[in-house]
């Protein structure tokens, strides 16, 4: 009973919202979110590459380096020499290319192959690789910080078939004990490379599906830090309670997905209609008090940010707009489909009692448990409008997996070959003049085509007590666990 | 006068957990037309249980009913559904067996009703037989059976058996419940009915004074069997088995000067799951001796017109 | 004839905490039919009295009630206005309630009658029905039969009607096992009446009283489950604004505003209130009356 | 003797069957309801293929009376096969998660009727009075607020505002009683107060009805204390309707309130259940079908058997 | 009562009035009586009249929404003075009842050896072996059978005539005074019946208890008691020694009672004589005799006033006391 004993200076408590429903196998990992795997996963595998969310720069973590050829068609990874993982076997080139291997290989039907897709992983040196990619991409660092960076030991792969539940990695800690749906004890690797790190001893996860008792828990002083809900009012509340909070300033966010490829959000007019129709200020502050819109797909920080990237909204255009497609027979009525918990059904709500406001729209709204998400959504692609929340710390890969033809989460099924070439010019420009270029141009035809609609910003948020100290979020906002401290 | 009934060696038992009652075992008794039989006898003896029988509510398990000429056992349904119409019941409990939530006319008429009788000859024969029980129809007729007292329970409960014009009318307990004066006023009144239609009457009571104001023919039960049988005139006078006499003695009369007669009759009534063996009386029976024991009587012709069950009064030593 | 008049004071108190309970039995039904009659009339009407549109906004969210006189009690998270959407939410609350329930009582009603008058395999039957349904978790089968058809109230009358239907079945029986051995049913069967005859003119009327004082709390209990359900997405969907719905959705915001609860809590619980003293009071008549 | 032993081969039967009915019905409702367990499992981005070769693996290709006879097959063995999202066995996950539920059940009955009968009695016996009003009102009240709310209410009074109790998660008994009692008692205290009013008012309307028999009021012209006589001969005939609907509470908490274990996070079979539902782990549901129902089976031989010792009318 | 001792019990114009929906009934409309220690008072009437109405003011068991008036003097305590704990403690300690349906008077899941000897235990505070050996005793008095192996025992596991002798052990168990058995016999068949009535005659000859047996059965009056009452709608309307009342009663009510009677030695098919009219409606009381309505002697006097007793033994409240009817 870890949080039943007293809080030492020791451990830390983190409660989460769900817990890793497929196990823990870097190859299987899908939910990136830092309420879902991410953070687990970096607390036992460790990061071999971690993006600092707030700027979306790449810096080792386990990995020594990794550097291109200038075009970036040809990286080389440079691994340390003194990490092993907690089985004993070392954390070297073979033991990478092991785990880019198996994730290629579709046998495993990981859902990362498609980003190691035409990649040839070569071992130059027992701590050395290179990498192949078939045409050039200088953001490869990036999606291998996000999504390739967790590295298993191909011993316990290859020995345990349970092995997704008894990972082993080379991160600050390991499993020790896990109840599924409720509780992962993990406790110090006293064999992590960098001497002295961890900092803790133990850290517990805690699942608890309830937003607000996950805060409670950390104002109560049951938990050190909590990854709250989607709601910012929640947040403002645990920050006036006294609790401090961290958060990476990504861009992104709650945006509305039209399904491009079925009506009435196949034709374009439809999509912008309901862009202009909405008053996203408006939306933000009823929907989630104290959020606001967003001016860019970019966050604040960003290079790319820009101060008037999307439309405002317009209700007469919208209207017109409404009108227009009505005459021509083709009403915009459609269902949303959105996840159960209430921060989405509140979304769905207002959409459906704004929009409605307007003449020939009729919204209907279908909530989905987070199966039927996966099934109906994502699978199947068989819905006209959902909600998601895309962080975007940097374009590349969530923005890129968003919008490019056939990406991995182009649920919209959006497919422009003008996007296309300029999601590709912003992977591969050596400049940053033309990379910031190429990513006003794919904000610019995100925002006539709408294919997404960014409502609001969402950061990724970690609430704890004023005692967790050295929060660093990485990726998409899971934390950097060999630095996490406490001081009571 | 014509046998309208016969039964015939009624048997009846019931399953019940911890085993079979035998209610009634092996019954024969015969019914004139326009006579009174009555049954009597102690609580659980199966009196009630014979009177249903006829009625089929819940038919024998052996033995054999002949009402007027028909074989209940053997005929046809149509024919016994024909047959059963001519008797008619008033069940023990009036109240009980009025369904409370219905209207007094629709009781009383539910027979015909059911009978497939048209509606106007329905009302009419409805509204007669009220005024013939007593009670008048555009006072009670649209009240339910629960505003009524016990003795108007009765009243209607007869009113619904003699609308259907039976023959036979089974009257179980029909005044164990009531006042002394409402008592009367329902024995008399089924004794005009009796005038009125010709009826004949299986009378099954425990009170031996109302008993001796009414039948012709008296049946006395222990234990489900009969013991005793006879004409009421010579049951009374000359009552011949043991039991016969201890019930008569235990009667009490409203008489302050008149002293108790004979002994009380000890012990209680043995469980009809496990009678005794041989005569079912001989547990509280002051005459019993072994042979009592292991062998039943049965009934036995002993004077002109009364039938017992019993071998030492057979003799005649006890009379 | 004096005196009766003179009796003692401390019986004369206990007469009159007597007629006080009475009268305010009497009150308290009187109330509660009131209040239900006022339902059922604002359910009727409720598009016209409902001062705006339920599914529109009408306002900015979050309003507390009698803050603003254009929103008597408020708007909601949205900004929909409260009185609107309760009064639009009677229709769902009470549909739901009522035929969920009246569902049950038919189904669980009829098995309950044909175990108690045919026994014998029929009964086997029926226990094994009800027993099975109720050693089943409930979730299963509300969202089994949520994802069969479609959420919406047709689904919630079926699943919820059947949820409740074992819970009927055994009560009519129990009642009607007690009536099957009363002489009323002995008199009809020697009348010759049919059988469906016995069962639905005889058995029927008189087996209904547990039932009768049941369902009131069923209808209760029916109310606050599907504010529940919707908490599991299987609720009616939104926009339709039933209590249960508003309230799991003031849940959500409770930290930011608090009051949203009241309104439909307090519709709930004065439904429920009134059932209950509705129900309370049949169960006296009923058992006044025939004992 | 026989007899008993027929009437309990009955009883075995029935029950045998209701186990049957339940886990068949189990199989049909879970392939009915909607999500894929290959899609959660794999992953939306998993292809038609891979899907396929899922199936085959765990044997969903099969049709649903195969499915079924090979998971009765080895439910008859004890082996209620293997959750498909732990790749666990599904007993030790069950048997993992049983202690939790059953405490929370045993222990919110428990309050429940320690509150409810006391009250109950002393309102019966105060018949109109106005404790009893305003009890019985409260109980109506209470009856009407989803527990969804009372959770939160709780633990807004109890662990945030006051700091009292924490306001979520489990410590179980090997962590110290008192450490799990503190725990404990927030979801406890949310369970019971939800069933508190349907015991208060069976057991107010049974002693009600009690106290108007004779045998009571015989009681009282002899001259025996009121206390004594509600407890002796009142309490006990109006217990047995409570036995029933107890047991039949019973059975329906330890299915897992849904609401409380994930309000509080608590690893019980509520939350299982809530996790293996919309994550169609087959297998899993299964496996809490049979233990729910299992239950109930043994509660109600339990039922029976209390009848017994409550009413002597029922022995032999 | 004049050959014996002073009364034991007391009831001075008893009045009890239950209010229900039809309005308040009468069930007590001034009643008087005493008892002196050994005699056995009945009390007949028909149904309604308000006999065990009056057993139930004397035992303190009217319903809790009835108002009373009037005095209970229990061996010249009054009763109805002292406060209602103590008032019924006393009742318990002096007065045993014995009721109709001995099922119902019975606790069916309280084993009966425990049922008798409770009242002890708090009233005379007996000791738990004093309590057993008691109810062996009493149980014996009352003739069940090996009674030390049946204390453990429950009601259902009893016929109807030894429930009916345990609830008079269970009356007996204080060594009351009084007792007051209503209708104790009725439930039961004439042979037990008889049995219970000799068993009665035995105890109140050996304890010389002072009775109120209550019965709408007049050959039970009639055989077991030194004085009857008679009831009418709420009163006494003739009151004297049993034989008296019996042989040449004063009241017309009294005359019909005993004229609707059938007897076993009338012929078969004896026309009964019956009582016109329905039984008095409590909720609507006249001023006059409550008889009148019914009686065939009634003259527009008797609608007037209700009439005070006639006679001093004997006496009926009947103006035409002592005339026939043509
Ligand atoms: N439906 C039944 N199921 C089981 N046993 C029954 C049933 N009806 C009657 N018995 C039993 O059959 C026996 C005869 O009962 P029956 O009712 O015929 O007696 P009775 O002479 O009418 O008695 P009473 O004077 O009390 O009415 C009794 O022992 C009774 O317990
Ligand atoms: N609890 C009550 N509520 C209303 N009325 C009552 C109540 N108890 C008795 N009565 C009425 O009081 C009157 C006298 O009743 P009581 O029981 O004393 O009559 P009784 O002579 O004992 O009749 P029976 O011979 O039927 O037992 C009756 O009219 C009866 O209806
Ligand atoms: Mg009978
Ligand atoms: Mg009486």
């Amino acid at each position: 009973g870890a949080e039943g004993e007293t809080a030492s200076d020791r451990e830390a408590r983190i409660v989460l919202g769900v817990d890793a429903v497929r196990g823990l196998d870097p190859a299987r990992l899908f939910n990136l979110t830092p309420s879902g795997d991410a953070n687990r996963m970096a607390a036992i595998y460790g990061l071999l590459f971690w993006m600092d969310s707030a700027t979306g720069e790449v810096r080792p973590q386990l990995g020594a380096s990794l550097r291109h050829n200038g075009v970036g068609d040809e990286w080389v990874m440079r691994l340390r020499p003194d990490v092993r993982f907690t089985d004993g076997t070392p954390l070297n080139a073979e033991a990478v290319k092991f785990n880019y291997e198996r994730i290629k290989d579709p046998a495993t039907a990981s859902p990362l192959a498609d980003l190691l897709d035409g990649v040839t992983v070569r071992t130059t040196g027992e701590y050395e690789l290179t990498l192949e990619l078939a045409e050039p991409n200088l953001a490869f660092d990036k999606i291998l910080a996000t999504n390739l960076t967790f590295i298993a030991s191909p011993t316990a792969i290859r020995t345990d078939p349970d092995f997704a539940h008894n990972p082993v990695g080379a991160g600050p800690f390991k499993l020790a004990e896990w109840v599924e749906d409720y509780r992962m004890t993990l406790v110090r690797n006293d064999d992590y490379f960098r001497q002295g790190e961890p900092a803790l001893d133990k850290i517990t996860f805690l699942t608890l599906k309830d937003p607000v008792q996950r805060i409670n828990m950390v104002a109560t002083g049951q938990a050190d830090a909590a990854v709250p809900g989607s709601e910012l009012s929640f947040i403002e509340a645990a920050r006036s309670d006294g609790l401090d909070i961290t958060a990476a300033d990504a861009g992104g966010g709650v945006m509305l997905m039209f399904n491009t490829t079925r009506a009435p959000f196949d034709d374009v007019r439809a999509r912008r209609a309901v862009q202009l129709a909405l008053d996203l200020d408006d939306m933000a502050s009823v929907i989630d008090p104290g959020a606001r819109a967003s001016s860019s797909l970019y966050g604040p920080a960003s290079p790319y940010h820009s101060e008037d990237g999307l439309p405002a909204s317009d209700a007469e255009r919208a209207q017109m707009l409404f009108d227009e497609l009505a005459g021509e027979g083709k009403p915009v009525e459609f269902t949303v489909s959105l996840g159960s918990s209430g921060f989405f059904v509140r979304t769905g709500e207002y959409l459906q009692s704004r929009l409605q406001q307007f003449s020939g729209v009729r919204v209907e709204i279908e909530t989905l448990d987070n199966a039927m998400i996966d099934q109906k959504v994502f699978s199947q692609r068989d819905f006209q409008l959902s909600v998601q929340i895309v962080h975007v710390s940097d374009p590349e890969p969530n923005l890129s997996k968003l919008l490019s033809s056939g990406g991995q989460t182009n649920y919209p099924g959006y497919s422009n070959p003008d996007l296309d070439r300029a999601l590709q010019a912003g992977r591969t420009a050596t400049s940053a003049e033309a990379r910031k270029e190429a990513y006003a141009t794919v904000e610019r035809i995100v925002a006539e085509e709408v294919p997404v609609l960014l409502v609001r910003n969402q950061k990724p948020y970690t609430v704890h007590s004023p005692s967790l100290q050295g929060l660093t979020l990485q990726g998409d906002g899971s934390l950097l666990y060999d630095r996490l401290r406490v001081t009571r | 006068m014509m046998t309208l009934l016969e039964v015939d060696r009624l048997v009846k038992r019931y399953k019940v957990p911890g085993g079979v009652v035998n209610a009634v075992s092996d019954v024969s008794f015969t019914l004139d037309e326009g006579a009174t039989l009555s049954l009597v006898g102690e609580s659980g003896c199966g009196k009630s249980t014979t009177g249903r029988a006829l009625l089929g509510i819940p038919g024998p398990d052996g033995g054999s009913i002949r009402l007027d000429g028909v074989d209940l056992a053997r005929a046809r349904p149509s024919e016994v559904a024909e047959a059963r119409r001519k008797i008619q019941m008033i069940f023990q409990d009036a109240r009980a067996s009025l369904n409370p939530r219905r209207r007094v006319k629709d009781l009383v008429a539910e027979g015909l009703v059911i009978a497939g009788m048209a509606r106007e000859e329905i009302h009419r024969r409805v509204d007669e037989v009220l005024v013939a029980v007593g009670l008048d129809p555009d006072q009670v007729g649209d009240r339910r059976a629960d505003e009524f007292s016990g003795g108007q329970c009765q009243r209607v409960a007869i009113a619904r058996a003699m609308v259907m014009r039976p023959k036979i009318l089974v009257c179980d307990e029909p005044v164990a419940s009531l006042d002394v004066s409402v008592q009367a006023q329902v024995v008399n009144l089924l004794e005009d009915m009796k005038q009125e239609y010709g009826l004949s009457l299986l009378f099954i009571s425990h009170d031996l004074a109302v008993v001796r104001s009414i039948s012709d023919h008296v049946a006395v039960m222990y234990l489900g069997r009969i013991v005793e049988i006879g004409d009421a005139e010579r049951v009374y006078t000359r009552p011949l088995h043991p039991y016969t006499r201890a019930l008569l003695d235990s009667v009490p009369v409203p008489d302050p000067q008149r002293p108790s007669r004979g002994k009380a009759l000890g012990g209680e009534l043995p469980s009809p799951m496990n009678p005794p063996t041989g005569c079912p009386f001989r547990t509280r029976c002051p005459l019993a001796h072994e042979r009592c024991a292991s062998e039943t009587p049965r009934l036995r012709q002993v004077a002109d017109g009364q039938r017992v069950a019993c071998h030492v009064a057979a003799d005649g030593t006890a009379a | 004839m004096t005196a009766i008049a003179e009796a003692p004071a401390a019986a004369e108190s206990g007469l009159d905490r007597a007629t006080r309970a009475a009268r305010r039995g009497r009150i308290a039904y009187l109330l509660s039919v009131g209040w239900i009659g006022l339902l059922l009339l604002l359910a009727a009407a409720a598009d016209v009295v409902s001062p705006a549109d339920p599914g529109a906004p009408a306002g900015p969210p979050r309003l507390p009630a009698f803050a603003d006189l254009g929103h008597l009690l408020g708007t909601d998270s949205i900004g929909r206005d409260v009185l609107s959407r309760l009064v639009h939410g009677i229709r769902i609350s009470l549909v739901v309630g009522l035929g969920a329930t009246a569902i049950a009582v038919v189904l669980g009603v009829l098995c309950g009658l044909l175990a108690a008058y045919f026994r014998g395999w029929v009964e086997t039957v029926v226990n094994l029905l009800t027993d099975t349904m109720l050693s089943f978790p409930p979730l299963l089968v509300l969202l089994a039969l949520a994802a069969v058809l479609t959420p919406g109230v047709p689904t919630l009358l079926l699943s919820l009607g059947l949820l409740f239907t074992p819970t009927f079945a055994r009560l009519t029986r129990a009642a009607a096992m007690a009536q099957m051995q009363r002489d009323y049913i002995a008199a009809a069967r020697s009348l010759g009446a049919s059988r469906s005859r016995i069962i639905f003119r005889e058995l029927l009327p008189n087996s209904l009283r547990p039932v009768i004082s049941y369902s009131v709390v069923v209808v209760a209990l029916v109310i606050v489950i599907e504010g529940s359900l919707s908490f599991l997405g299987v609720g009616v969907p939104p926009p339709a604004p039933s209590w249960g719905a508003m309230i799991a959705s003031a849940k959500d915001q409770l930290h930011l505003a608090p009051y949203l609860m009241a309104p439909p809590a307090l519709m709930i619980v004065c439904t429920v209130l009134a059932f209950n003293t509705i129900g309370d009071h049949l169960r006296r008549r009923i058992s006044g009356g025939s004992a | 003797m026989s007899r008993v032993l027929t009437s309990l081969s009955r009883r075995a039967a029935h029950l045998l069957a209701v186990l049957l009915l339940v886990t068949m019905a189990g199989t049909v409702l879970v392939n009915l309801m909607p999500g894929d367990p290959a899609i959660t499992i794999l992953g939306p981005t998993a292809t038609p293929e891979q899907i396929a070769a899922f199936n085959a693996a765990h044997g969903y290709d099969q049709s649903l009376p195969v499915q079924y006879l090979q998971w009765l097959g080895g439910a008859l063995t004890g082996d209620l096969g293997t959750s498909v999202h732990s790749d666990k066995p599904v007993v030790d996950a069950l048997l993992e998660r049983l202690p939790v539920t059953l405490e929370l059940t045993v222990l919110a009955l428990l309050l429940s009727l320690a509150a409810a009968v006391p009250m109950a009695v002393v309102a019966a016996s105060r018949e109109n009075s106005v404790f009893d009003r305003v009890l019985s009102k409260a109980a109506s009240g209470l009856l009407s607020i989803p527990t969804f709310v009372l959770g939160v209410v709780l633990v807004y009074v109890l662990g945030v505002a006051s700091g009292l109790l924490p306001v979520a998660g489990w410590a179980p008994l090997s962590a110290g009683l008192g450490e799990n009692l503190r725990y404990v008692v927030l979801p406890v205290l949310a369970l019971a107060l939800a069933e508190f009013p349907s015991f208060y008012r069976l057991v107010r309307s049974d002693v009600v009805s009690t106290l108007q028999t004779d045998f009571v009021r015989t009681a009282t012209v002899r001259g025996l204390p009121r206390w004594y006589i509600l407890v002796r001969h009142v309490l006990r005939p109006s217990s047995l309707s409570l036995v029933t609907v107890g047991a039949v509470t019973f059975g329906r908490l330890l299915a897992g309130s849904i609401v409380v274990e994930s309000l509080f996070g608590l690893p019980g079979l509520g939350n299982l259940a809530l996790q293996s539902v919309p994550g169609k782990d087959i297998p899993m549901i299964q496996g809490i079908v049979v233990l729910v129902a299992l239950a109930y089976v043994l509660i109600n031989a339990v039922v029976d058997t209390s009848y017994a010792i409550l009413d002597p009318r029922m022995r032999t | 009562m004049s050959d014996r001792s002073t009364p034991v019990l007391e009831v001075r114009d008893a009045r009890c009035a239950i209010p229900t929906s039809r309005g308040d009934v009468i069930a007590l409309g001034g009643v008087d009586l005493s008892l002196a220690r050994g005699e056995v008072l009945g009390l007949v009437g028909e149904s309604g009249s308000g006999k065990s109405t009056l057993a139930k003011f004397v035992i303190g068991a009217t319903p809790a929404s009835a108002r009373t008036s009037g005095e209970v003097l229990l061996n010249g305590t009054e009763l109805t003075a002292l406060p209602p704990e103590r008032a019924r403690k006393l009742r318990g300690r002096y007065i045993g009842t014995v009721f109709q349906d001995p099922m119902m008077a019975l606790n069916p899941v309280v084993p009966i050896g425990r049922q008798i000897s409770e009242a002890p235990r708090f009233v005379l505070g007996l000791s738990a072996r004093e309590r057993r050996d008691l109810a062996v005793e009493l149980l014996e008095q009352v003739g069940i059978p090996e009674p030390a192996s049946r204390l453990k025992h429950y009601p259902h596991q009893f016929s109807g005539g030894m429930r009916q002798r345990i609830t008079i052990a269970m009356a007996l168990a204080c060594s009351p005074d009084v007792l007051i058995a209503d209708e104790a016999t009725t439930a039961l068949d004439v042979t037990v019946q008889r049995q219970i009535l000799d068993l009665l005659d035995k105890l109140v000859e050996e304890r010389s208890l002072a009775t109120i047996l209550v019965s709408h059965d007049l050959a039970v009056i009639a055989g077991r008691t030194h004085t009857t009452a008679v009831m009418y709608a709420g009163r006494i309307v003739e009151y004297g020694p049993t034989a008296e009342v019996f042989e040449s009663p004063r009241h017309p009510y009294t005359r019909s009672l005993l004229a609707a009677v059938p007897r076993t030695d009338a012929p078969p098919h004896t026309r009964l004589r019956t009582i016109p009219g329905a039984a008095a409606d409590l909720t609507a009381l006249g001023a006059g005799c409550s008889f009148a309505p019914r009686c065939e002697l009634a003259t527009p006097v008797c609608r007037q006033d209700f009439p005070q007793p006639r006679g001093d033994a004997h006496w009926a409240r009947c103006i035409h006391s002592g005339e026939r009817a043509a």
